[in-house]
């Protein structure tokens, strides 16, 4: 047996589709975290229901890096149909886990073998038959628990707080778990190098996916109104509002502050949320690719009559229908651009669950400041798998509601706005909205041109005017966009430029580069376009600058150079994308071979 | 006339001279039914003694589309995308339940490119009332056949129309909605009082009204003319609308003879017996009825359905009585103290 | 009176929208035509049917020079509404004849005057009643044409073409311009210096719109199927198919070769063509803004899974319903990268006439031979006014079908292909389409990640190969590109980029550019993206290149940014859009301003 | 049975095993409802002799429309948008009008996104089969509610459904469809002679089977569930389809007691009757029925209506005989020879 290897591997398991191994999947990776053991948890599933193979991988790094890997060191194959690939996964000298009733013959000799009696351990216990899949794959929590050492107490925790503190499912859970554990420690001798020790480093610190986080940043945000049309992997994000709104928004009279409508389609559902938007409320709407690809005319329509709203695209592998089920940063230059005609899109890019969070909120109050949709770009990787993150962080500035006029407002102007007058010299004009009594607070709401006051215009003069004020109001939104993520190392000359979901990726690469290429580099994740000033400052103050981004053609890249053509000799494309999640070797792999030595 | 207008002072009840509902000066061809309708949304408004600022207009895109122009210039409107009406209307009139909504739609914009959105308004009973200015053309883009051009119609440009056409009413019924009229542009009263009786309707109420368009199809045999509607008209009852607490003086009332129908807010629509007795709270009466229309060669008219008890899109949300565009951060934005709670689900 | 000026000024008629004028303009427009003079005609109609103002412009100009112009030396006014602003827009010194039943008060005193008598000269003619406000609108043709001396002959021929040779309203006219001419010559004193001399400028040239052309066009590249939904500025495109296919593509049985179908929407147009195009037929839908926006998940749809078909954008002005009867260029960015994902889609750039009926086929060969949507964006300035062109040519071509396999080239294969294979290393597969009766033909289409074989994929690598594959194709598409139009002067060291409809300012600006500010300038029109290779070459032969374009944000500049980085510093955006053409002297000035000298 | 299956070689009358018409291993659940429709599929085509490389398939996005892939390998199949298999089939259809089409769809399909798409293919009477696998519920996308879910149901993580559930069947009806079916995916034998029929029919066929969602919709009290469906289907009658220039010869036929609908190649529809009289020819028994089936709280079964006479969208274009995808430049190019004439046009 090799050296010890301890907190830094990574586990998969190979099971089928629909067959309920997600909670045994969770309970590992949370008895990890309560081990005080960074992880990350990502799902590789099919875009069907049941009964293809579908992967879970957890990787754990004392180090704090969990992006994704290639190298599988621990595999445990549950499922017939992916055994001979799963198989295959384990690096060399890693351990392998099997449902022993798959009759497979396992010729490899430079791995550790573990066959598991799933059936026998199962029937010896008292478990309805009803249950007894869903429960099977519990047994291999209790081996894997036994043989690399995850703490049995912290087992127990993580499914006392799955099943919500229900005593049956917990017991019938823990009780099988135990016996695996037990029938390993009496059966099984450890000859692979893997273990886990507790330590400290997730203490203070949560593990959410970014769709709960989107969801639940948006109550905090006063969201009022979701229209929204089922569509992996988005859906969950409109779940999650329906799931926590009714407890983090109650009332005395039980009456509800908000509304959520399941629209027919996704035109319906921008369609609603501009309504809803304009007729002053906190009003959202989520999707993926093709619903977004359907919500281009109202994008249109919404960025010219100046209707706020919130667009989530939890991005996956487009175009067309596309991997429903893999993840993708590809929708980028599309939503910025999205709608015939002129336009540029505000959009905000979270790169943490965390963020995900914050943008929720905030997403709102900078839609209702600028009064134009803000489209939140995040992605599967981000939305639907399980990431460690700082607390979500209670709002630290009062609600942004914008320019809007009421009754007393009007009174006090005589009467004397207009919808679109840039009063204040910052592009965004004043507002009223539906429900205003004041004599003077109507105004004609159209995606044809208008003037100042609403009407409407075919003047040639006019039509350029109020497209230049939207191009001023756009600009000017850059003040209202976060700063991007700067890290630096001392003398770095190379500069590597992300966004999203690629975060860990990144920050494991600037390890590896330093440490294995003896590059330095800083790093720079955008939040938002517009950019920021110090978006620019990051790029001139390097000598290459590498953008890095899951997709084909590069798009963070395309937008860098139609804002800075004066740059454009110090940008480095880097761009790839086949739905699977970055990992550091490819950034770093991709970095050196086409850095300019 | 069952509705009592407000007395000779000109103004109605509301305090409003009917000027308080115009719009602004019509744009479309002279002689368009489209306009005739506009001004019957400005008289049944003033005679409801609606407030301006209490509506909000809606539309799609055509010549239909742009009525919202034309009338109620006090009131909020929003001319939003073809085909689309149903879903903004549905969203916006979550603002403040407390507002009236009255949306003009074309057939083109209804029925063709509006088909979906229009069978999910009407399946989700938005609070509204949705008049389609059916001309049987696409008026704006200059005389190409809409859904509901009847087989055979022969336009300039256009050849001979081979497809069945849609009725809206039929179309509107089978989808469940709760308040299902036909008018004709060419019988303004009747228009009238269906748009005060849609209006105190609760819940949707669509308004199929034949709109000749006079530039691009208004042919003596054309379905959607004025010389064919006049010809062919046949009104299920005379209709009258009595707000909510009048006592029914009908000059010409003869109890027995007449259909009450009582809405939500107590006011009631009053139909007077013409050549059958027809009861439109019976969903099944109201499709043999539209299966006679398609079979008599004739345009009926009048109040064809209602169901006065379903609860409107709204209500079923059972919102907070401040209307939610008024509340504050305080009412919206969770406390401080729940952030903890939250984080320790978060594991 | 000032000198004598021939053959170069505007005439500007102003009338109410609906109310017949158009006959009697193109009378005006097609004599003077008919002279030899060069001339072009444009309509400034308001998003109406009747009653609102309209203009019609025509422009006569010995030199060739026939793009829009701010000036009006002749006006005509017909219409009370916009009388007091048609009288301000006449140029010091020009002339403006009037319907002298408007009252208005006259105070200019720079202008000739010449009152019009319209209600008397018709009243002393024997014109039915229902068709007096029609006819009288060739009052101001007859008086017109005495004044500056059309020649009479002329405008007999025009109404005889007109009116195809029917004789009773050819009379009915014709009488009235007659009555009209005899009562100028009694009554008027020609004192305004513009008159017109027969020349041989327009010999061998046609007269036509965009949208006739491209629907010829279309006829010619054999179309089949066209499923469409009306919209200005666009319907007139595929009315004009519907129009010429029964006379151009007659069968002996008199059965058709194809079928238009009026859509419900333009979702459905778009599906439908590709339904069409996907069974092997050729295939294309046309729309403006709007519609291409509703088009966008279909786009994806067709770029993904490889089916030719041909989409006609006729733009107005956008974003949202915007200007429906204003031209614009701003739909060029969009529709590159329409549909969420990595989308880059082929899109050709006619700036003539002539190219409009030459892409009109061109486009189909394209579709068909690299299996994708050709996207061919045209304008209202060119889809719906009426310009001098070359006459149509035939195809000098066959058709490209591009890479079909019937029942015969799959029995010799063996049945041994492959839908998505790339055997010819070009990127491009080989297709078969329904119908194809051989057991090997059949292969299941779709939006989703599929392999070589068409089969349903969710591999990484995979998908990730034929993403690739795409790229490969879209760049080897260039080589099917037309060249652009280059234009050069001796020593010139700028160069101006553009594409489409400005043409005609683009020619005039530069002819202003040297004789006014003896800046000489090489011209270059691109036609198509991707890019050719002579692309590169001309911006790197250039210090500085001006890209002019009809938009707000400069599109042209953003895909030449993207794709020339290394020569984004010889680029200088010139961008600008408020819904009428191009004019000469914006070009200049715009040029001139933003020189770097 | 009236359908002369073929004789006991295994291969039917076009000389093809059943293996012939499979497709690939379903990747639905077991005991999805509609893995058995896609088993009817290929058995209807088998037993009606038809050739797979005469046939296109057609579907949209959901668990329902990945059925395409699990029969009839051997055809040309379209897996389009979510909601857009109609405009797809309209196009492809103009390409060689001697194909058959087979589409498939589900409720959210055909009516949510897909209600727009759904109304107007079947107004064009595009000739297709077009099949509904109606759940009541979007499986793929993890059981929300669709536009045919019932008022009152209630799913794990949706709560409890508000609006009323749209009648696929009656839609189509309304909108002109010339061939309409409602079927139970629990009754195979009835599905697979209506699939037949349908393939025989000329025009669009519209077929709502109730297929039930295992996994997320197949509560007992739910509509769309297997137990509500065995115990409240209610056939209108017994239904066999009978090939062209077959003799009937039906071992329990009872003249007079059966009707029998023939279709436009000369095949019949065999009713035979059952509980009621019922003339699936008649529209307005159709409406009938429908309006019943909505009030008996039953799951009415059989074919509701048919009409064989009308023509269908590209009989109506007059097409030459070749297939348009086979024509050559020559048929499809105009002659060198034209270009003159039309440039003289351009003046
Ligand atoms: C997406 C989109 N497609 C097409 C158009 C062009 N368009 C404007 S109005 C109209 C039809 C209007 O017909 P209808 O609704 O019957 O109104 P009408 O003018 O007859 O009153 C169309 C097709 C548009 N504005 N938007
Ligand atoms: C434009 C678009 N929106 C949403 C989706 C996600 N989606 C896939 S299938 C589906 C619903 C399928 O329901 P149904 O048609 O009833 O089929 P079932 O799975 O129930 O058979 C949805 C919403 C999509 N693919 N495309
Ligand atoms: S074109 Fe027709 S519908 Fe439009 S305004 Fe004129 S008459 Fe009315
Ligand atoms: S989720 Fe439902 S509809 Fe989808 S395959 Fe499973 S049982 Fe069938
Ligand atoms: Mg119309
Ligand atoms: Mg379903």
């Amino acid at each position: 047996m090799s050296e010890k290897i301890i907190n830094d591997f990574s586990i998969t398991v190979g099971t089928s589709n629909g067959s309920g191994s997600q909670t045994s999947n969770t309970t590992i990776l949370r008895a990890l975290f309560k081990m005080g053991i960074p992880v990350s948890g990502k799902n590789l599933f099919p875009s069907n229901i049941q009964g293809l193979p579908t992967w879970y991988t957890i990787r754990a790094n004392k180090d704090g890096f969990t992006a994704r890997r290639e190298e599988h060191e621990i595999v445990v194959a549950m499922n017939p149909d992916s055994f001979a690939r799963d198989l295959a996964d384990v690096v060399p000298g890693g351990a392998f886990f099997y449902d022993d009733s798959i009759r497979f013959d396992i010729t490899r000799d430079d791995i550790v073998v573990y066959p598991m009696p799933v059936k026998e351990i199962i029937r010896a216990q008292d478990v309805p038959s009803n249950l007894r899949t869903m429960v099977s794959n519990m047994v291999y929590v209790g081996i894997l628990a036994h043989v690399i050492g995850i703490d049995i107490e912290k087992i127990k925790m993580a499914l006392d707080f799955h099943f919500k503190g229900k005593q049956k499912p917990i017991d019938l859970n823990f009780n099988v778990i135990k016996a695996a554990a037990e029938w390993a420690a009496a059966n099984l001798e450890k000859k692979d190098p893997y273990h886990v020790e507790p330590m400290e480093k997730t203490d203070g610190l949560i593990m959410a996916d970014g769709n709960t986080a989107a969801a639940l940043g948006a109550i905090y945000g006063g969201v009022q109104f979701v229209g929204w049309y089922p569509i992996t992997p988005a859906s969950s994000l409109a779940e999650s509002v329906v799931e926590y709104l009714p407890q983090l928004r109650k009332t005395d009279d039980g009456k509800a502050t908000y509304a959520v409508v399941q629209a027919e389609d996704e035109l319906a559902a921008i369609g609603m949320a501009i309504g809803a938007g304009w007729s002053g409320l906190r009003s959202m709407t989520s999707t993926s690719g093709p619903g977004l690809s359907l919500m281009t005319e109202f994008a249109g329509l919404a960025y010219y009559s100046e209707v706020p709203l919130v667009v989530w695209d939890v991005q996956r592998v487009g175009p067309s229908t596309g991997l429903p089920t893999r993840t993708s940063q590809g929708d980028l230059t599309f939503t910025h651009f999205m709608g015939h005609g002129d336009t540029k899109h505000i959009v905000l890019l979270p790169g943490t669950v965390n963020e995900c969070f914050e943008f929720g909120w905030r997403a709102f109050d900078i839609a209702e400041h600028i009064q134009t949709p803000i489209f939140v770009l995040s992605d599967l990787e981000l939305g639907m798998n399980q990431w460690m993150t700082e607390p979500f962080r209670y709002p630290d500035t009062p609600m942004d509601r914008g320019k809007v006029l009421w009754e007393e407002d009007l009174a006090k102007a005589n009467g004397n706005w207009g919808r679109y007058r840039d009063v204040d010299g910052d592009g965004i004009p004043w507002r009223t909205v539906p429900g205003n009594r004041h004599q003077t607070s109507a105004y004609f709401t159209r995606g044809t041109g208008h003037d100042e006051n609403a009407r409407y215009s075919e003047d040639a003069a006019t039509w350029a005017r109020m497209m230049d004020r939207l191009k001023k109001k756009y600009h000017n939104a850059a003040q209202f966009m976060p700063e991007p993520v700067i890290e630096k190392m001392d003398g770095a000359k190379v500069g590597i430029i992300a966004f999203g979901s690629t975060e860990p990726a990144i920050k494991e690469a600037r390890h590896l580069l330093e440490t294995e290429a003896g590059l330095k580099s800083d790093s720079m994740r955008i939040r938002g376009v517009p950019f920021v000033e110090a978006v620019r400052g990051f790029i001139q103050s390097h000598e290459q600058n590498f953008v890095v981004e899951m997709n084909r053609d590069g798009q963070m890249y395309q937008l860098l150079l139609i804002e800075y053509p004066e740059l454009a000799q110090k940008l480095t494309p880097v761009a790839f994308n086949d739905g699977l999640p970055a990992t550091a070797k490819w950034v770093k792999d991709s970095i050196l071979s086409t850095e300019v030595k | 006339m069952a509705t009592p207008i407000a007395p000779s002072t000109n103004l109605n009840l509301a305090g409003l001279s009917k000027a308080d509902y115009r719009g602004n000066p019509s744009t479309l061809c002279q002689g368009c039914g489209h306009n005739s309708i506009a001004s019957q949304i400005v008289a049944a408004c003033f005679e409801m003694n609606l407030v301006p600022e209490d509506v909000i207009k809606f539309s799609g895109i055509g010549c239909s589309s742009k009525s919202p122009t034309y009338f109620l210039n006090r009131s909020f409107g929003f001319n939003g995308l073809h085909g689309r009406m149903p879903s903004v209307a549905t969203g916006a009139m979550f603002g403040d339940t407390s507002l009236h909504a009255i949306g003009v739609s074309g057939d083109g914009d209804t029925a063709s490119i509006g088909m979906g959105q229009f069978k999910h308004i009407v399946r989700r009973n938005v609070d509204m009332v949705y008049i389609i200015e059916n001309n049987g053309v696409y008026g704006l883009t200059k005389g190409q056949f809409s859904a509901t051009s009847e087989v055979g119609l022969t336009l300039k440009h256009q050849g001979t129309n081979a497809y069945m056409p849609i009725d809206i009413a039929w179309e509107a019924l089978v989808g469940g909605a709760t308040f299902v009229a036909r008018s004709f542009a060419g019988d303004p009263k009747q228009v009238k009082e269906l748009i005060k009786a849609a209006l105190a309707h609760n819940g949707i109420a669509v308004l199929d009204i034949i709109s000749p368009c006079v530039t691009f199809n208004n042919q003596d045999n054309a379905y959607h003319s004025y010389s064919w509607g006049k010809e062919h008209e046949v009104a299920l009852h005379e209709l009258s609308y009595v707000p909510p607490a009048e006592e029914i003086v009908i000059e010409d009332y003869e109890p027995g003879e007449d259909k009450e129908v009582t809405l939500h807010d107590g006011s009631q629509i009053v139909l007077k017996k013409l050549d059958r007795d027809y009861d439109p709270t019976s969903r099944a009466d109201a499709l043999r009825v539209l299966e006679e229309a398609n079979e008599c060669n004739c345009l009926i008219t009048g109040l064809i359905y209602v169901d006065p008890s379903r609860p409107s899109l709204t209500e079923r949300y059972n919102l907070v009585e401040t209307p939610l565009n008024r509340l504050t951060e305080k009412d919206i934005r969770p406390g401080p103290e729940s952030i903890k709670q939250i984080n320790d689900l978060m594991f």
